[in-house]
């Protein structure tokens, strides 16, 4: 076919680059309470259409409106609205005890904590989330010791992990958290497998696992996919798709599908989009997946719609490679900022309170950092032993290990 | 075989009534059917695993029997068994897992290498990961590149893993009954040469049946052989022959072809490595040769050279030699020239007692 | 929530095993000639009924009916029922020959002939196929000589792949016919690797990627959806579904997916089904693909809804896994007696020219049988050196290799 | 550094005006333009390595220069990205790919082993593979796990792959140049810790940066350094340390502070393996320290301490010892417990010495 056109190849790009204007006004976001909210034993296929809106729950005016909505009391929320400062301080600080050298490294999730920390809420005792980095907040909202978190990232003598990990790969069993990997995507297909083993077991507890807009090209999302839609495991497959993946947009992961949630449509998975700057939205949608899952349904797809406001880690500087106010200009606002003003409106809240609890939070959080950096922090103080550096590669030490530890001499 | 020595599942104590003669592929499944029978966290899935049984039938019986929660088929992804299996270790059940061919492990190696071999240090033993992957290896069974090779060289470099290879029906399922109870990832690589049979590498002679080899006599019920302990299978003084899986077969048939009276010391457990029955036999001989079936660069071949070198020195007599599968894919019509046969095993005992 | 009922565990079976009888009324088929032939420009999402129905072309007269029919001449029409026939008595031939002891292993294609055979005929000189082991189909209707591919099987001194490959992985460059791994899937996102340097040059080729129902489940599938939407490489994505998988039947791979071809609309990409067992409905497809993807209009997803008649290789015996008759009662019927009866139809054969047709494409098969047999088989006549082991290793031989070699005295 | 010796791209006549002082990143980012100059042929890609040029940056630049066909962003999908790549080689192109970090490659494993590597073998040289994977190796950065791990022994075992690993500046453009012309697949793995200046080790003391190292010297245009040969880049005949990527500066300075007069042997080509020089040097010194940071046991180490052995046994006066990583995972407060620091590597010269 000599007579046809050249080939030319194509590499999608963001519209906007440095320099240029943020501007989303393209973007549709529908109406808060407009999407409607399907039985949870609905037909995958008939609730296509969730896979490709916004399920959002707080209007412009900070009302909470539409079917998604009222799954959760005032002090619920005055709650989770105090989760999601908490986990704003809690990541500024670390931020700045990074830049001190206090740690090497650390990921915040300005503009995303709605979504861990709403989600931690619908689910029950006993169940099981593998998140990515970008999850503390299921710490943060899950009552675990802020001072614990702090000894992690300093890897001081406190530190649970005993020095080993990488700040921010937390592993917290207990609360429900497994420990998190250095690898992308691996943990979708565990949560998969864990959510297998409970239904093996005839027990009750369900899995939920996490991943990033830009990791859902590794294979591993597949697997979970394929796993979870063909032994119907009781799982929730949460992708955070926070519009960039390091410096890539999402688009170079989404390819031409319109959606994330649109991939659940080729497994007959039910797969719904949800406003992830909705703090009120993303817990609905979170306790309408996690019944499907306990009443043995099945698995539920969803995608949170957010905006990663910060840089990716420590390491990165985004103005690089986007528009410096992209985030102010973001359509669906800032979470922590739309909670508020909910409460403010049906009266459970007010400014003074706000700044009241920014204030006691704030003071909790750096009376949780003086306590970690009293044993210490990555360069000073007090840290795990380097014979730790030989426990637990296997359960009991073997011949060669001994010997190497032996040579170091501790 | 004179001077043959054996420390096996089947002890002197039990031997009689309780021992049945069995294939290697029967011991394996009769070591699952136990394990499963005994512990209920038990859990057998792979491709053709459940209602078929397995390509090779090793998995036979068990989904009729446990039901198909216990033992199922899973979908042809590696990496999703592997993965799949990590996260069901992680809620406190038992997977034992079967790769099709050890051939293609490599979609799940990312799954064993970051994730199963380090979880229980990543997370300071908070989870754990107690999970066995079976895999099929090596050839001698005209496969081509991609049903005979033998990759423990890529598990043995990879701290937080066990790595396991039986030789004979005995241990096959007494280190396979050990390997499910270990509180650790292993690896458990089974020569698929000798599922029905011991393999000497004379492969234009009649094809051997376990049915006529003492081998194949295995103790009935719960019978662990624990890992890391190594097997002389032959004593002798001349020089030391490591090997491990078929080749210890083929070594053992080299050995009396050669006329040497060497000592032949079948591993069968690479990581953790009985360093110390190595040492003492090459002590004591002064020689050693080294035979793997995997490509010889890097191969597991070098690190047994390397520690025998480094902790035999002052009684070595002549260079560590091997003798293992040429660096280059395992070809199909080549077979015979590529494996490491009788012969080339022969000749390299007379170079390594000559030197 | 100790009130929830306990979960249970799912695993898919297929309805019937052996010692059932055979059913497969309750399976939908489309009538021929009832599903439309959008333009191939027309928007994914406008398209998604194509990827839950069935193109058909021939109906039970056989009659070629519908929008998707016309796409080939009776001459043509004619060629490609040889090419399918000696493709049958190739298989036939080998079958036999393995039992024979004069080569390892075979794999057959019964019932699946038609979607290799016809698709070979849509594409242009210079395109490439990334085939799996079951498209031998691509070499008979290219033209390529049968008797090197005996000579491949056997292992003998002329097998072009000098003894180093297992039967039937072949290699032919100038075929389009990309070097057959024996690892499942990863040639899917080679294809698209293809595709995506044919646009970067600015060429006009084009790839087509080869995958088995089964071997969807694989990552490698993911990687080729992701990057192919992404790209929007031009490469056709085909999936053979033939029901089987070895002993795993499709439910298994497919899980709650009405189809495989859906797995395409979680990328935005044109996901069409077709009759695998229709000589015609298969050409058209592909052709509304090829021309797709000519047009830089990018990737299409086909599903190729077929029946492995045999066992999966000469190592399998399917009466272990699958009632005996199930391929007698598969409602596609067989590609060679549809095409035959639609030629037979129109007028441009009859049986005796079927009969006759037979019996020479037979003694050609056996000539070019005779021909490699006179070279060698794998354990009789002349092989290549082994010299050979240690050629193509690298590009040149280096030092430890030519070492090696050495040693072996070659 | 006395008796130092170097061979490089920079040949003694070309020296003058046509050399530049690059960082190591500088000099690959060079390396990649010259050779995308140089060649329509050459394309990059991998995770930000487009528009942003690499975490590293060692692609920045490129994209503006050459457009998006030919530098571009891949989705996070490492199996997709060295899949892609060998279906452009295939096609007909030389694609030069970044795995973000060597820790990452484990997802691409089964299309490096079983595609790239052995293509050409299977396809009897109808199909080639001549693609380049670069990635960020080694330690020293307080990357914990999956930030410094050297998993060069994973592909030094594979056959039909050639595995690079430059040491300084003038080295990575000169390989980094080679191994694109190469006609085969090249591992080409870029010791992180050296991206920006040497380190020998002392963590403690300031930051060095290249630019003050001769080893900057970088010269301009196409001037490729051939595979497969080593460079002494210290001459002695006390012991012979062979070393490669950061290790090298790590041993020249423990041997500077062990008052040894050893010989050390920067490898820079791990396969094919410049066997020649390592056997002379071992020969005439009689003892040999090996060093890396990959964990010790099946690393490279053993393939290069089972050849010396092997070779030079007749000449050797100690055994030959490893220093390398633990055999753990690479932890990340432990970090310079870990790392094979000149104090270990002094301590293991002493044990060569006095053996
Ligand atoms: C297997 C693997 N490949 C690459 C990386 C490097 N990496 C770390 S985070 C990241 C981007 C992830 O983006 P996304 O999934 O969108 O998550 P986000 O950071 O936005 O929360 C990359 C490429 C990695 N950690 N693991
Ligand atoms: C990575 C990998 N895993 C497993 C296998 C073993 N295997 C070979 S063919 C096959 C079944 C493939 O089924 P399908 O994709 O449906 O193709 P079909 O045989 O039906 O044409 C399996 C599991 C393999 N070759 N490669
Ligand atoms: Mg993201
Ligand atoms: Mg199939």
């Amino acid at each position: 076919m000599t007579d046809a056109a050249k080939l030319t190849f194509h590499v999608p790009e963001p519209e906007l680059r440095p320099g240029d204007t943020p501007d989303f006004s393209h973007v549709t976001i529908p109406q808060a309470g407009s999407v409607r909210r399907p039985e949870v034993d609905e037909h995958p296929q008939e609730i296509r259409d969730l896979a490709f809106s916004i399920i959002r729950v707080l209007d412009r005016e900070g009302r909470a409106v539409g079917p998604w909505a009222g799954t959760l009391s005032d002090a619920e929320l005055v709650e989770g609205l105090r989760h999601m400062m908490t986990l704003r301080i809690f990541d500024n600080r670390m931020m700045t005890a990074q830049r001190q050298g206090k740690t090497s490294f650390y990921m915040q999730h300005l503009g995303e904590e709605a979504v861990a920390c709403a989600f931690r809420k619908a689910l029950d005792p006993g169940d099981m989330n593998f998140p990515t980095y970008r999850q503390a907040g299921l710490l943060i909202a899950g009552g675990y010791p802020m001072s614990k978190m702090m000894c992690q990232i300093y890897s001081n003598e406190a530190d649970p992990l005993k020095g080993r990990q990488l700040p921010v790969l937390y592993s917290a069993r207990d609360h429900g958290f497994f420990s998190v990997s250095g690898n992308l995507a691996t943990q979708f297909i565990q949560a998969v497998g864990w959510a297998m083993a409970s239904a093996i077991s005839g027990d009750t507890r369900i899995a939920a696992g996490w991943i990033g807009d830009g990791s859902t090209a590794e294979s591993d999302f597949h697997a979970a996919l394929v796993f979870a839609s063909t032994y119907k495991a009781p799982v929730i497959l949460n992708i955070v798709n926070n519009q960039w993946a390091i410096s890539t947009f999402q688009g170079i992961a989404r390819g031409d599908a319109g959606t994330f949630a649109a991939r659940g449509h080729g497994f007959g998975i039910p797969s719904l989009r949800v406003d992830g700057n909705d703090y009120l939205a993303v817990h609905a949608v979170a306790k309408w997946a996690a019944e499907r899952a306990r009443r043995n349904l099945g698995p539920t797809l969803v995608e949170y719609v957010t905006y990663r406001a910060g840089g990716h880690s420590t390491s990165d500087d985004p103005s690089a490679y986007r528009p410096k106010a992209e985030s102010e200009a973001w359509p669906l606002g800032d979470p922590v900022l739309r909670l508020k003003a909910h409460l403010i409106a049906t009266g459970a809240w007010s400014d003074e309170r706000h700044t009241q609890a920014e204030a006691e939070i704030r003071a909790e959080v750096i009376a949780a950092q003086k306590e970690a950096e009293k044993i210490g922090t990555l360069h000073t103080g007090r840290h795990p032993s380097p014979r730790e550096m030989f426990e637990d590669v296997y359960a009991e030490m073997p011949p060669h290990l001994l010997r190497q530890r032996h040579e170091t001499g501790f | 075989m004179p001077k043959c020595r054996r420390t096996s599942c089947a002890s002197a104590t039990r031997r009689g009534s309780d021992m049945a003669r069995m294939t290697m592929v029967e011991a394996i499944r009769d070591a699952h059917d136990v394990a499963m029978g005994r512990d209920d966290k038990v859990v057998v899935f792979g491709e053709d695993v459940g209602y078929f049984g397995g390509v090779f039938r090793c998995t036979a019986g068990l989904q009729a029997k446990y039901g198909p929660s216990r033992c199922f088929d899973a979908p042809i992804s590696e990496s999703g068994i592997v993965g799949a299996a990590v996260g069901m270790a992680a809620y406190g059940l038992k997977p034992c897992v079967e790769i099709q061919f050890a051939d293609y492990m490599y979609p799940a190696y990312d799954q064993i290498v970051s994730e199963a071999a380090r979880l229980r240090y990543r997370s300071a033993g908070e989870f754990t990961c107690p999970i066995v992957i079976r895999m099929p290896t090596g050839g001698g069974i005209f496969g081509g590149q991609t049903h005979s090779q033998s990759p423990e060289a890529l598990f043995t470099h990879v701290a937080g893993l066990k790595t396991v290879v039986p030789s004979n029906p005995q241990d096959a399922k007494g280190l396979l009954l050990a390997a499910i109870d270990d509180p650790d990832p292993v690896i458990f690589l089974e020569p698929k040469r000798l599922y029905n049979g011991p393999f000497d590498g004379h492969h234009d002679r009649p094809v051997e049946s376990w049915k006529t080899s003492p081998l194949s006599e295995v103790e009935e019920g719960w019978c662990p052989i624990p890992l890391g302990r190594a097997n002389v299978v032959r004593e002798g003084g001349d020089l030391t022959v490591l090997a491990y899986g078929t080749m210890v077969h083929v070594a053992l048939a080299a050995v009396a072809e050669s006329g040497t009276d060497a000592e032949v010391i079948d591993l069968r457990t690479l990581i953790p490595l009985d360093v110390d029955a190595i040492v003492a036999s090459v002590r004591r001989t002064g020689r050693c040769l080294i035979v793997h079936e995997a490509t010889l660069t890097s191969g597991f071949g070098a690190e047994l050279a390397a520690l025998v070198q480094r902790n035999c020195f002052w009684h070595l007599e002549a260079p560590v030699l091997r003798v293992a599968g040429w660096d280059t894919p395992y070809p199909h019509a080549q077979e015979w020239h590529y494996f490491p046969g009788p012969a080339r095993i022969v000749e390299n005992i007379r170079a390594v007692m000559e030197a």
